[in-house]
């Protein structure tokens, strides 16, 4: 029997600074069998090693079409991230995975697409962004929402503002806004205040969300509002994870009448899951 | 006074505690042992405590002597209330405190003392050029740490010594294990002694000396009740405040003991010295032939006593752990919940006095009485006395003669944190 | 079912004989009140009046503490400790105790095996043994207080020995193995045993449907009582460690003081602890002791799909290796909001 | 990826048993601690070295004089990473439990009325003087503790730390819980984690030697609450949970609330 919390080694081929506390790393499997088949769903996961350091639970934040890479999008934010945060070209980390349900892309297909993230979660979404990118036929109007406090936190910033103008002729629209920088020059406000200004037509829409907890109940109104179908609307979940394979109980959430691990139910949910579960967000 | 020259090291280093010594050089030598570490008023925090609880604070006055700190109050709360606790129980309790000797003087003899005697400033240094000999220390310091673990729960503040008896004992398992551990070490207690007999000691530090031990229970022990003075006076325990009387000084926040209001000496040393007929095997012997390293009127004899002695103690626990049969028993619990007691054991560095009035289960008064507060002034008048030796033998280099004091002080084992945590007398 | 007898006068015999299956493991009294369960050398040594051990048998399964894997720091190699299990035997298991076990395999093997449970599981044989419950026992109404599957063999006690339902090729095996300890069970044998249960089904606490209470409990979650109870929690997660199904495991990595190696141990946790639902950056899922405390009831009375049972069996250890003293089979009953007496009527 | 250089690292003494000192000179590993670790400066184990600056610092022991403030705010000023070792640095330690009296009023009753050279004061934790980065408890702290602070830092991450009970360890052992079955004031629910239950393993009830657990979560009242069910009186508990949890601001006031209600009933001597 295989152990499943074994790792593959993986070897980081590039770094990228995106913010000041946030990276991107290229990663590479060493095996090129598992290179070859290993592939995953937008918004799973993996389970990042550092040896004698600890694993951590990362969202995959490219598109599983470009086989036998993958890059991670990492935030400064303890032990094990501020480790991996010194990760140079060439080093060895462990990787086990991919984990979780992922979004339904396939659903998602012959749809539009609005992705809201806020802070850190642009990274699941830049996975289905990407996804959907590399099949672009597949889908009708995007709109990315990315936000963040400062402009300077902004995820991907300079990926999204260098497409931008090619992106309004493929009908792909990006807001980036921010919320307390006096300095930035374009969108301000909160994710949720921009929904209006999406190129979605909300009844064929897909809706994936993804930042802080806080902020979901907010922007579910917004959507609601604006007249999206609450059935479509998925978000994805963190919680505190051990083994990211439902055994370690950390993630578990929920209520008595519907109890969920965030790892092999989740991380992504829909809608009616979450306004029927107290303790979910 | 004109002072011509002045010694003056504010942190002594490789000793247990925070002190320093001051000597000015005029025409006449003065030296000062600075207790600069801050008081902690053990009588103040075991007063109104419960008797447990209290036992359980007194160990943190010293981790070098945790298991005297705490085998000695039990044993004066043991006698306030009443308490005969069981033969097996004393035998542990002395198998423990040996363990603590053991330990304690290896620590102190390798960590401390070796280093000066071969010029190194660190038992780490000095590992690299002698790593045998750093290796004995080790040995010896693991079997010590051992016994302790396995009878008092823990190497430093040993919890399951308890009021009358033990929370857990040991078995049969863990007696031979100590019983093996014994065997391994014993070479590398003889060649402490080996080392030691080869040392000369400098002789400006030679003056007659009282000595204060305990007159054991059995054997070279550690318990008993009479303590006995090389003037041939002798007294009990319970009237130790007419006898050793403690004074205060500006300069440090220990107290300074006098006996018959003058220095004197407790320790490895006096004990050798007052007790040496008492002892059996291997120490026996190596203190026979070994005789002239013996000197009562040397404070440098002191670190030969200490080997000595885990020659000796390392003995006693094989056989004791050899010899004992492991019986389930429960501790003995008191029926009186008031009364008055007294002990006194001989700790690594010396006499160590519990002093306890109990009153409906309540620690109402405590005081204790450290080796280290005892020996200070001696200390002192040795440190003097080297410094003084040296100078007038023509030795102007002020840095030596500092090296000098530093190694007369630390022939001691001096136990700071032991010193200022004496208690109201 | 196969059943045989076995006789009271064989029954030392039998145990001693079940040693050469494995290593035998039965309850023993470890103090005044307490009891657990240790290798058996004397086969006299074990206690068969016990009602629960303070550690359950969740931990010949996923121990306390393991190793995972020995890690070589600098080349990135993780080697994995999967020790080679030999067979052992638990003898004296309650029914309770073996729906535990069956809950534990569902979240262990039935998807992503974990490997170091599944070695011991295979190597693991069961021996149910029957019991009386005490005032915490609430198996009756989780509907675990009799089991079907999830043991080799199962003994009932009997005036003079005991009735053992066969439950397993192994257990099969044993019987087989060993024609001289068993005899047929008996017309006298049925009704001692049928006494037996009916003795036993009176003697709950309480009576009555126990369905609903995931819902109730999520309906009163809000409730005041709840306050007063968090209050008197210690947070010392004596409950989660003591529960048969609580199998929350927290990992770390120990180096070596050299640098170069290093250790990946799991060890139980509790969601009684701080930094349970804690994440990075400082967010805290569960902020609060009542947070906390009520997460425990959450997910003990969540509905456990594979088995269609509650993750909690009702063993009552909760309850009665809590210092404080909280009674969580009484939560459940202030939640159900009827009074004990007139469940025990009803 | 880790850095080739030795780790610098300072251990300080203020005022204390020395036994965290102790423990750090007696752990199996010392060797390899002294090969793969420069030591600039230790006191108690060597007379070279003076406080200069370190990338890790240890100090031991409560300010109890002028003097240790003065030292402890060079040590501060010269290590990157502070690391208070033991409950006398954490918590001010045994004699913290003075914490709140007159200074002069307890020295004038034991020295008598006497001018020192020294300022003394009542001892106090560490991190009322100075930042203080990490915390190693224990009174003494573990062995392995004290080499996995020393293995983290030196691979250049940092320590976990821990926030669960001593009772966890218990658990995890299946000792006898003590407070169920003997009644006796264990504090092990409310003292942070790491001698692996050392005292309940010995039959012996806990008294918190390695202090109250931090966040805020050492449940001094709830487990008073207990106590005072077992017929404990307030001022049996109080005596027992301040020896090591005098620090704790809450401690008298959250003891206070359980027994608000009996009045000067439990309030004898
Ligand atoms: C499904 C999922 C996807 C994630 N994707 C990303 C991502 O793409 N980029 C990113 O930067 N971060 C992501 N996170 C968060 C990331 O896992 C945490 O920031 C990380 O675990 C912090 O570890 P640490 O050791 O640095 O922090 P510490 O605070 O030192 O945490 C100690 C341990 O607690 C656990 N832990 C702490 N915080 C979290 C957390 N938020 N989630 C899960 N476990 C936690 C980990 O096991 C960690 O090792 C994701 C989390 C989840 C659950
Ligand atoms: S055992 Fe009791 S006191 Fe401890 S965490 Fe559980 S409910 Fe709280
Ligand atoms: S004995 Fe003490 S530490 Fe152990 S579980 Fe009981 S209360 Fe907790
Ligand atoms: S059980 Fe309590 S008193 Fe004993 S060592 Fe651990 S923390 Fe200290």
């Amino acid at each position: 029997m295989d152990n499943v919390y074994a790792l593959y080694k993986c070897r980081v081929l590039r770094t990228y600074e995106l913010t000041d506390d946030v990276r991107l790393f290229l990663f590479r499997f060493e095996n090129p069998e598992i290179a070859e088949s290993w592939t995953f769903v937008p918004g799973q996961f993996v389970q990042l090693s550092i040896a004698g350091m600890g694993e951590v639970p990362i969202s995959i934040c490219s598109s599983p079409m470009r086989r036998g890479f993958f890059e991670l999008c990492i935030k400064k934010a303890g032990r094990v991230t501020s480790k991996i945060f010194e990760l140079k070209p060439g080093d060895i980390v462990g990787v086990r995975g991919p984990y979780g349900n992922g979004f339904p892309v396939d659903k998602f297909e012959g749809n539009d697409l609005l992705l809201i993230a806020a802070g850190i979660g642009m990274a699941p979404l830049r996975s289905v962004f990407t996804y959907a990118l590399d099949n672009r036929w597949k889908f009708g109007n995007i709109t990315v929402i990315n936000s963040a406090r400062f402009g300077k936190k902004l995820l991907f910033k300079k990926e999204l503002e260098a497409m931008r103008d090619v992106a309004e002729a493929e009908n792909i629209r990006i807001i980036q806004t921010v919320t307390r920088d006096p300095d930035w020059p374009g969108w301000v406000g909160r994710a949720q205040e921009h929904i209006r200004h999406a190129n979605t037509k909300p009844e064929k829409s897909y809706v994936c969300v993804c930042g802080p907890p806080q902020i979901y109940t907010d922007v579910f109104n917004k959507l609601i509002e604006h007249g999206y179908d609450p059935r479509k609307i998925y978000v994805t979940l963190e919680r505190r994870m051990k083994c990211g394979v439902g055994k370690c109980g950390h993630c578990i959430a929920g209520s008595s009448t519907f109890l969920k691990y965030i790892c092999i139910d989740g991380p992504v949910f829909g809608y009616y899951d979450i306004i029927s579960t107290p303790g979910l967000i | 006074m004109k002072v011509e020259r002045q010694i003056r090291n504010d942190h002594l280093a490789r000793i247990e505690g925070k002190a320093g010594v001051v000597v000015e050089i005029g025409e006449e030598v003065k030296a000062k042992i600075t207790v600069t570490e801050g008081p902690r008023f053990f009588e103040m925090i075991t007063r109104n405590k419960h008797y447990e609880d209290a036992a359980a604070i007194c160990p943190r006055i010293c981790s070098f002597c945790s298991i005297p700190h705490k085998l000695t109050p039990l044993e004066a709360i043991e006698n306030a209330l009443e308490i005969e606790v069981t033969e097996q129980t004393k035998q542990l309790r002395n198998m423990l405190y040996f363990g603590n000797m053991v330990e304690s003087h290896a620590l102190h003899l390798y960590l401390f003392a070796i280093p000066d005697y071969l010029g190194f400033p660190d038992a780490f240094s000095m590992a690299k050029e002698y790593p045998d000999l750093m290796k004995n220390g080790m040995e010896l310091k693991n079997f010590g740490a051992m016994v302790q673990n396995i009878l008092g729960g823990r190497e430093i503040h040993p919890e399951n010594a308890v009021v009358g008896g033990f929370g857990k004992l040991p078995n049969q398992q863990d007696m031979e294990n100590i019983k093996k551990a014994a065997e391994k070490v014993k070479e590398a207690a003889i060649a402490t002694v080996d080392f030691f007999a080869e040392y000369e000691y400098p002789s400006y530090v030679n003056m007659p000396r009282n000595h204060l031990a305990i007159k054991p229970y059995e054997g070279y022990g550690v318990y008993g009740e009479e303590i006995v003075a090389s003037d041939g006076f002798s007294f009990h325990v319970s009237s130790y405040k007419e006898h050793i009387k403690e004074e205060v000084v500006p300069y440090s926040f220990a107290k300074m003991g006098k006996y018959k209001d003058s220095p004197f000496m407790v320790g490895a040393l006096s004990r050798l010295v007052l007790n040496k007929d008492l002892m059996d095997g291997t120490a026996k012997e190596l203190v026979t032939s070994y005789e002239k390293f013996l000197k009562a009127e040397n404070s440098f004899a002191n670190n030969f006593s200490q080997a000595i002695e885990i020659v000796y103690f390392t003995e006693k626990i094989m056989e004791m752990a050899e010899n004992i049969k492991i019986k389930e028993e429960k501790r003995v619990m008191p029926e009186k919940h008031d009364g008055k007691g007294y002990a006194v054991t001989e700790a690594p560095r010396g006499l160590l006095i519990y002093e306890v009035d109990i009153q409906n289960d309540i620690v109402k008064y405590m005081n204790v009485i450290t080796p280290t507060a005892m020996f200070l002034p001696m200390m002192e008048l040795d440190a003097k006395k080297m410094a003084e030796g040296m100078w007038n033998d023509g030795y102007k280099d002020i840095d030596l003669v500092g090296k000098k004091v530093e190694m007369v002080i630390r022939a001691y084992d001096p136990c700071i944190s032991c010193s200022v945590h004496v208690i109201k007398l | 079912m196969r059943y045989v007898k076995l006789t009271e006068e064989k029954l030392y015999d039998f145990l001693e004989k079940l040693k050469e299956y494995g290593k035998l493991y039965a309850p023993v009294k470890i103090s005044d009140k307490f009891y657990d369960r240790k290798e058996i050398e004397n086969v006299e040594d074990i206690a068969f009046e016990y009602v629960r051990t303070i550690m359950p048998a969740k931990k010949f399964f996923v121990p306390p503490k393991e190793k995972m894997f020995d890690i070589d720091i600098e080349n990135g190699e993780y080697k994995e400790n999967v020790e080679n299990v030999e067979p052992f035997v638990l003898f004296g298991m309650h029914a309770c105790e073996i729906v535990a076990l069956r809950i534990l395999d569902a979240i262990y093997m039935d998807e992503f095996a974990d490997i170091y449970y599944a070695s011991r599981r295979k190597a693991g044989i069961i021996i149910g043994l029957s019991c009386l419950p005490d005032e915490h026992c609430f198996c009756n109404l989780r509907r675990t207080d009799f089991v079907d599957i999830g043991f080799d063999l199962f003994l009932h006690e009997l005036p003079d020995g005991y009735l053992i339902r066969v439950g397993s090729p192994k257990g099969h095996k044993i019987v087989d193995e060993n024609p001289s300890l068993f005899t047929q069970v008996t017309q006298k044998d049925i009704d001692a045993f049928r006494e037996f249960e009916e003795k036993r089904q009176k003697m709950f606490r309480c009576y009555g449907s126990f369905d609903n209470i995931r819902y109730l409990l999520e309906l009163t979650m809000n409730d005041e009582f709840w306050d007063e109870e968090a209050d008197k929690c210690l947070g010392c997660g004596n409950c989660t460690m003591t529960c048969p199904t609580c199998r929350c495991y927290d990992v770390q990595d120990i180096p070596s003081i050299d640098g170069k190696e290093a250790i990946r141990i799991r060890f139980w946790d509790s969601c009684q602890f701080r930094s349970h639902g804690l994440v990075a950056g400082g967010h805290n899922f569960r902020p609060t002791k009542k947070d906390r405390f009520l997460n425990r009831y959450v997910c003990k009375n969540s509905y456990f799909y594979p088995l269609g049972t509650s993750y909690c069996v009702g063993c009552g250890n909760c309850t009665y290796f809590c210092p404080a003293g909280i009674d969580f089979l009484g939560n459940l009953l202030k939640v159900r909001s009827v009074g004990e007496a007139e469940v025990k009527n009803g | 990826m880790r850095d080739k250089m030795k780790l610098k690292i300072g251990v300080h003494g203020l005022t204390s048993c020395y036994g965290c000192q102790l423990k750090m000179a007696s752990i199996k590993e010392l060797l390899e601690v002294v090969e793969r670790f420069d030591i600039e400066y230790w006191y108690m184990a060597s007379s070279k070295g003076e406080i200069k600056h370190v990338d890790v610092a240890f100090v031991e022991g409560s300010v109890s004089t002028a003097e240790d403030e003065k030292e402890l705010k060079k040590i501060r000023e010269n290590a990157d990473i502070l690391v208070a070792i033991g409950s006398c640095a954490i918590h001010g330690g045994v004699q913290g439990m003075l914490i709140g009296e007159e200074y002069k009023e307890i020295f004038e009753e034991i020295y008598g009325k006497y001018e020192m050279d020294f300022e003394g004061r009542i001892g106090e934790p560490i991190k009322n003087y100075v930042d203080v980065d990490y915390f190693l408890p224990g009174c003494p702290p573990e062995e392995e503790e004290v080499v996995y602070y020393l293995a983290c830092f030196a691979l250049g991450s940092y320590p976990e730390e821990k926030d669960y009970p001593v009772c966890s360890e218990c658990r995890r052992n299946g000792y006898p819980c003590i407070l169920i079955e003997k009644g006796e004031m264990c504090l092990g629910p409310l003292t942070v984690a790491g001698c692996n239950a050392r005292c309940p393993s010995h039959n012996v009830a806990c008294i918190g030697c390695r202090g109250p657990l931090p966040y805020n979560i050492a449940w001094f009242d709830s487990l008073a609450k207990t106590f005072k069910e077992k017929g404990f009186s307030k001022e049996d508990v109080r005596k027992r949970m301040e020896i090591f949890g005098k620090q704790y601001e809450k401690m008298d006031e959250m003891i206070e609330k359980v027994f608000e209600d009996e009045g000067g009933e439990t309030d004898q001597e």
